[in-house]
């Protein structure tokens, strides 16, 4: 199995200091655009960033993007349940009411 | 799956049995580290399922009363907010050092970072907790004294202040854990305890640091960022 | 209530009864079927291939490997699966026709409170646990609790909906046979949810007409609505049956069941949930052209103040046009509610609709 | 059969290896954290049937003549409690899972035995906190904690009862992460996936419902505590809060729950129908991806519990067809398991014949459980006496007959004991017939109409609560045996061989009971699971 040799791939600092200088800039930027006016889509361009900043730790700082088939799979089903959860819910959120008639 | 099989294959006998840190249920160090990290990833999803149920709360209420949530969570304090994440940051990039150094056995700037770690953590739980007693000083604690000065929705500003407290409470929460454990490592670190061939409770403690860290990455947006148009970021 | 024989199903008494009655049959049939096969086979086997000391089975069983096994699992994962939609199809078609109260339904509004129903009719009579309707009628009851859930519920009528405080539910039915039927609580709402049970008397239409005329001199909910509204000085900005809408709230005619454009964002139909919104958080959605100056009547007004709050609103007629004199209770106001996901008004087909 | 004490001279195994309370309260041995699991939960199903007791001795009249409606709906809301949280969660995979997926496995214990028994701690902590709930006054919620009545209105001890429940969430997390670790880092060499015992399948996909569930629950509590004891509202519609998104948050985990309770079930229900009928069971792949199936489909259908909750109806929609394809990979179990009695050389020892009392009663349970999954069916049934016929039929006819089937099929192996062949038999067609009488007449009664959690009811439902009642006092008869000639059995059994039933799975390739490290030699697996080309069918009784 060629994970094992790939565990233990060690990061260069190079990358640390990368990923950790765009995290605070991206901090900063999402920061600043929340006193930008983009009505509804304000929330969208927040979460994105937010995506994007975690993906980063979990890629580098976890080191997920050199482990193994299986720790990717956990990290994806994570994301895949927690999203059912939402998801699923706020479908019902969303629909309520469809029918015209409270409670319905 | 693939199995793992072949990572055991022809070894009848324990190979490293004289590792002292090896647990006789084990075969050899390379299992036994693999199974630890595991152990810790799928702790992880438990604990972002744990955060999740809050998330959910939150969308929903977000979603049915928008003007609430757009005055309420004004009234935090961006800046603090802002420089709070950095902190936090600035400890997870300690923290992914500390694991850095680790690995290549080096014991002084492994504890330097730790500790680093533990200052910039304890820096976080600080400024969180300034902020927790001016919420308290201007009664937006949910409750019989609840108060949102200027909200025009206040009637439903009490949801987002519940949400305030239980998501950055159960984050804070994390974070004193994470205090604890870190405080013995520094300790194990500094009496030699790790190598560069055996330090697998800072790496596994690394993850549960930088999860914690991710939460946060979504808190500040969902909870200092809604729509602050017109209003100065400093 | 008449003594009732030993039965195993209660008196089907809704239009809706004979519709659930069927599909409980029908999964009765499958049921019954899978039981039974299931418990042969394994009745049948445990004796046919019983062990015998010695004996060795003599030829190899066929295995999932096999063709045959295959198609075996094919088989029994297909014909289950085809069952189970029907009964889906089946159960949704009921349920939907069970959640879209027909236009001309008569109103009712019910009020749950720890531990009893309280029944408010348009006319203006009200009840306690008991429930009078005219037979081979749509009623449709506006539900409503002063605490925590509740759950109306008549088993003769195949009929149940939760209540919730805080919002409105509905439940319909047309009762076909007269008599009368249990009221059940059926949401465990705290010490005494057993005793929160009532009747239902279906009453022919002449009978009807007497109950309710004995009941009369009480005023109709639209007008015990009316009053309040004076009473609480809702008429200072919401002039609307004085002047037609000249206040500094917007005018109420005709807001019922009409799509509101808000200030921030979107749009929302003006329900039953959106009028008690708007009274007791007032600030949660802004009507577009006015400004955030609305009161909060939160905790000036009962649950049952509200309901007839509500009625009076339902009952001024169209936007822009003049009041339909739906007084004394204006049954029909639902007529008006737009068909589901899209919602008519100004706002245009695509605004996001808020509803709860 | 049982004959005279047993030989003096026993060999080392893991109940002999060291003495005193200490070796046991700081064990880190599966086997024997399994065996204090075993004493802590019969605890708790006692306490649990005691309830139930109390519940069918007050529906015996009409009128609420034994206990006051407050206390009627105390018992109820414990015996719910204390039967899913601390009996049959924990039951099966706590004691039978902790026991053997290490020795199925050929390992010599679990990934992480201080977990493990950590996680036994955990749960008496939890298991104390509940004792304190039942001695202080109890709780009146019901089993589901919904609000507002819970968080508001409620007159018991609503924060230590979700605390309690809250803790036995994280005893129950931390076994399953054991479990997942174990699974996957732990197996034998030549131990493929292929080759897995489908016990370990079930426990496998137990496991993953238990990590991704429970914290679900968890939070949902701790909200739950935040509203009762300090007013911070969650769910409160006093502030606009939504109680139905509590139902959401409760149901996310409680639906997936009935799996965690069901599913070890099944896989001993496997196990014991390929041991008593000499045979690898029918579609073994068919078996081990339906528990997988179910564990992660498990996860998409808990709106069926909201159907006339105030949920739009169009969320409903989604909810119960996911509803039905869940229900079909039970379908197929079912199915192959019948399919393995088919040519075998079936013997009716005790195990098997709480396995096949498991399959007729389950199948029951489950098509009911189809009944209540049809939204305008349900809308009538829901909140009757039906559902609750619906839930005692996978719960005590499925979950708890799997457990009584796992217990009889592996009591030698724990213990190295036989008990009474003809009791055991006697005590499973009890427990068969007085379930039967218990809860069938709860569907009729539920169809006529009589909601669940009445304290008094109409008289004409009494014929029925009578049937019932007098099917419970047959019911706990039944249970009572066992107890009686197993611990009976501890003692006075006849030692048990290494492999009574003729098993192939590697725990009965071991000693009974197993040495401390389970195997003298670590294993190593060379032929198919389930070949029983050269097992010979042991002689019994
Ligand atoms: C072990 C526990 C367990 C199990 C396994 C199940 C299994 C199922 N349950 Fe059940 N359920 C509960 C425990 C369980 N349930 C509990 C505790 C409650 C109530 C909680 C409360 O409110 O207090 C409940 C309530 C409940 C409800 C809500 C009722 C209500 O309150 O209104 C519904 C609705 O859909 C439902 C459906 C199902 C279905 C479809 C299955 C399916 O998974 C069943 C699948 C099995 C089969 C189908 C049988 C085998 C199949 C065949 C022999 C072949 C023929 C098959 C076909 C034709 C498809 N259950
Ligand atoms: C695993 C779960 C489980 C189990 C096993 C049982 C077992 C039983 N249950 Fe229960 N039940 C629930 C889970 C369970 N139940 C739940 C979740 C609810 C819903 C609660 C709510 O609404 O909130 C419920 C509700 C419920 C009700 C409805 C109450 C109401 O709505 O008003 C009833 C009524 O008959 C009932 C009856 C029974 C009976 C007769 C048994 C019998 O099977 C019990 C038999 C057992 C005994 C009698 C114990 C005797 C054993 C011994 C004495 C052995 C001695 C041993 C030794 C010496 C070692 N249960
Ligand atoms: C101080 C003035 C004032 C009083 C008193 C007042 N309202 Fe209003 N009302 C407003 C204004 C302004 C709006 C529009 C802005 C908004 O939505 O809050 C409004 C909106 C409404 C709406 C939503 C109308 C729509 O077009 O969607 C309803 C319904 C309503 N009020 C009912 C009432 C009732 C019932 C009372 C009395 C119990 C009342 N109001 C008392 C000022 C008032
Ligand atoms: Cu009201 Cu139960
Ligand atoms: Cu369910």
């Amino acid at each position: 199995m060629q994970a094992h040799t790939e565990e233990h791939h060690i990061v260069p600092k190079r990358v640390y200091a990368l990923v950790f200088v765009t995290l605070i800039i991206l901090t900063w930027v999402t920061a600043w655009v929340s006193t930008v006016d983009l009505g509804r889509m304000n929330i969208y361009v927040a979460l994105s960033i937010a995506v994007f900043k975690a993906t980063l730790v979990v890629l580098f700082f976890m080191h997920v993007k050199y482990g193994s088939r299986l720790t990717k799979l956990i990290v994806c089903s994570g994301i895949l349940w927690l999203m059912l959860l939402l998801f699923i819910t706020m479908s019902d959120i969303w629909t309520r009411g469809w029918i015209g008639v409270p409670g319905r | 799956m693939a199995s793992h099989t072949s990572a055991i294959e022809g070894h009848g006998q324990h190979e490293g049995s004289h590792d002292p840190n090896l647990k006789h249920h084990f075969e050899n160090a390379e299992q036994q580290k693999e199974t630890a990290t595991l152990g810790m990833w799928a702790f992880l999803l438990t604990e972002l399922m744990f955060f999740g149920g809050l998330f959910l709360a939150y969308f929903v209420y977000r979603h049915w009363y928008p003007v609430a949530f757009i005055d309420a969570s004004n009234k935090t304090d961006v800046l603090v907010g802002a420089i709070n994440t950095t902190v936090l940051i600035c400890s997870s990039l300690t923290m992914a050092l500390g694991v850095h150094y680790a690995s290549k056995g080096n014991r002084k700037l492994l504890v330097m970072f730790l500790v680093l770690t533990l200052l910039l953590g304890g820096i976080f739980l600080g400024v969180k907790g300034y902020e927790y007693h001016d919420k308290w000083v201007h009664h937006e604690i949910p409750g019989e004294h609840f108060e949102c000065h200027g909200c025009r929705d206040a009637g439903h500003a009490s949801l987002f202040f519940s949400l305030y407290f239980g998501m950055t409470g159960l984050h804070a929460s994390h974070m004193i854990i994470g205090f604890g454990v870190l405080l013995v490592l520094i300790w194990q670190a500094w009496k030699g305890k790790f190598t560069a061939k055996w330090y697998t409770p800072i790496e596994i403690f690394g993850l549960y640091w930088h999860f914690v860290d991710i939460v946060w990455i979504f808190l500040f947006p969902l909870l200092y960022l809604i729509d602050r148009v017109g209003k100065p970021l400093l | 209530m008449e003594a009732k024989s030993f039965a195993l199903i209660p008196e089907a008494a809704s239009t809706i009864a004979n519709q659930v009655d069927a599909l409980y049959a029908f999964m009765i049939l499958v049921s019954a079927f899978f039981s039974l096969l299931i418990a042969f086979l394994i009745i049948f086997f445990a004796v046919k291939y019983r062990y015998r000391r010695g004996v060795k089975p003599t030829f190899k069983p066929a295995n999932e490997h096999s063709i045959g096994g295959l198609v075996l699992e094919i088989v029994w994962t297909a014909i289950p699966l085809g069952l189970s939609m029907i009964m889906f199809v089946w159960g949704v078609s009921i349920y939907f026709t069970e959640s879209r109260p027909p236009a001309n339904s008569m109103e009712i509004y019910v009020t749950g409170k720890q531990w009893m129903w309280k029944i408010q009719h348009m006319e203006g009579a009200s009840e306690i646990n008991e429930l009078h309707i005219p037979v081979n009628r749509n009623i449709k009851l506006t539900m409503t609790s002063e605490d925590v859930l509740h759950d109306f519920y008549v088993p003769a009528f195949r009929t149940k909906a939760d209540v919730l405080p805080g919002r409105y539910t509905t439940e319909w039915f047309n009762a076909t046979k007269e008599g009368s039927y249990h009221i059940f609580c059926a949401e465990y709402c705290g010490t005494k949810h057993s005793t929160m049970v009532g009747t239902v008397y279906v009453l022919s239409e002449p009978a009807y007409a007497t109950w309710l005329a004995a009941g009369s001199g009480q005023r109709s909910m639209a007008e015990q609505g009316q009053a309040l509204f004076n009473q609480l000085g809702c008429g200072n900005c919401h002039a609307s049956v004085i002047n037609n809408g000249t206040g500094r709230g917007p005018n109420l005619n005709g807001v019922f069941g009409s799509v509101v454009d808000l200030k921030d964002a979107g749009s929302v139909r003006a329900d039953e949930s959106y009028i008690r919104e708007s009274v007791m958080y007032p600030q949660a959605k802004i009507v577009a052209g006015f400004d955030d100056i609305m009161p909060t009547f939160k905790g000036l007004l009962s649950d049952e103040g509200m309901l007839k709050l509500i009625e009076y609103v339902k009952s001024l007629g169209l936007k822009n046009g003049a009041p339909n004199n739906g007084l004394p209770g204006s049954g029909m106001t639902n007529a008006t509610v737009p068909a589901p996901g899209r919602p008519v008004g100004s706002s245009g087909a695509n605004a996001p609709v808020v509803t709860r | 059969m049982i004959t005279a004490t047993a030989p003096v001279i026993e060999e080392k195994n893991y109940l002999n290896a060291e003495h005193g309370l200490k070796s046991w309260l700081l064990t880190q041995d599966h086997k024997r954290i399994a065996l204090l699991y075993l004493m802590a939960v019969s605890v708790f199903f006692i306490v649990g049937g005691f309830f139930a007791v109390l519940i069918r001795l007050e529906l015996a009249t009409p009128a609420g003549d034994l206990l006051d409606s407050n206390t009627y709906n105390k018992v109820f809301t414990m015996h719910g409690v204390v039967m899913i949280f601390f009996f049959l969660i924990p039951s099966i995979p706590a004691i039978l899972g902790n026991f053997l997926l290490p020795l199925m496995i050929g390992a010599k214990d679990l990934a992480f035995p201080r977990i493990n028994l950590l996680s036994w701690y955990v749960y008496m902590l939890a298991g104390i906190l509940g004792t304190t709930v039942l001695l202080t006054g109890g709780v009146d919620t019901g089993w589901t904690f919904y609000t507002p009545l819970s968080s508001t209105y409620s007159n018991g001890y609503v924060v230590l009862t979700a605390m309690a429940a809250f803790v036995a969430g994280f005893s129950s997390i931390l076994t399953g992460l054991n479990f997942i670790v174990t699974v996957h880092r732990m197996r034998a060499p030549g131990l493929t996936w292929f080759r897995l015992p489908l016990f370990v399948w079930a426990h496998y996909a137990t496991s993953v419902v238990m990590i991704l569930g429970t914290p679900v629950i968890a939070v949902t509590l701790f909200l739950l505590m935040l509203e009762r004891g300090l007013h911070i509202g969650f769910f409160d519609p006093a502030y606009g809060g939504d109680p139905v998104l509590f139902q959401h948050l409760f149901w996310f985990y409680s639906h997936p729950a009935v799996y965690i309770m069901i599913l070890p079930s099944m896989g001993v229900i496997s196990e014991v129908v390929s041991t008593f009928c000499t045979k690898k069971p029918f579609g073994y792949t068919f078996i081990a991806f339906s528990s997988v199936a179910i564990a992660v489909f498990g996860f998409l259908v808990w709106g069926h519990h909201l159907f006339v909750s105030s949920q739009s109806a169009y969320a409903g929609m989604v909810f119960s067809i996911l509803t039905y394809i869940v229900a079909i990979p039970s379908a197929i179990k079912v199915f192959n398991w019948s399919a393995t009695m088919y040519k075998g050389q079936v013997r009716l020892e005790t195990p098997m014949l709480y396995a096949l009392g498991f399959i007729g009663l389950f199948t029951i349970g489950g098509l009911t459980g189809l009944f209540l999954a049809a939204m305008g069916l349900n809308v009538h049934v829901t909140d009757t006496y039906f559902v609750v016929a619906h839930f005692h039929y996978v719960m005590v006819g499925g979950g708890v007959m799997g457990y009584l089937a796992g217990l009889h099929h592996w009591w030698p192996k724990m213990f190295g004991r036989m008990y009474s062949r003809t009791w055991s038999m006697v005590a499973a067609g009890l427990v068969f017939i007085g379930f039967n009488l218990t809860f069938f007449p709860q569907f009729l009664l539920g169809y006529m109409g009589m909601p669940r959690r009445y304290h008094v009811y109409p008289p004409e439902f009494q014929v029925l609560n009578v049937l019932s009642s007098a099917g419970a006092s047959i019911l706990a008869l039944g249970f009572l045996i066992p107890g009686i000639y197993l611990t009976w059995s501890l003692k006075y059994g006849a030692k048990a061989p290494a492999n009574p039933w003729g098993g192939v799975t590697l725990e009965w390739q071991t000693s009974s009971p197993p040495p401390t490290s389970n195997f003298d030699v670590t294993p190593v697996i060379t032929n198919e699971v389930y070949d029983y080309t050269n097992q010979e069918v042991p002689h019994i009784g």
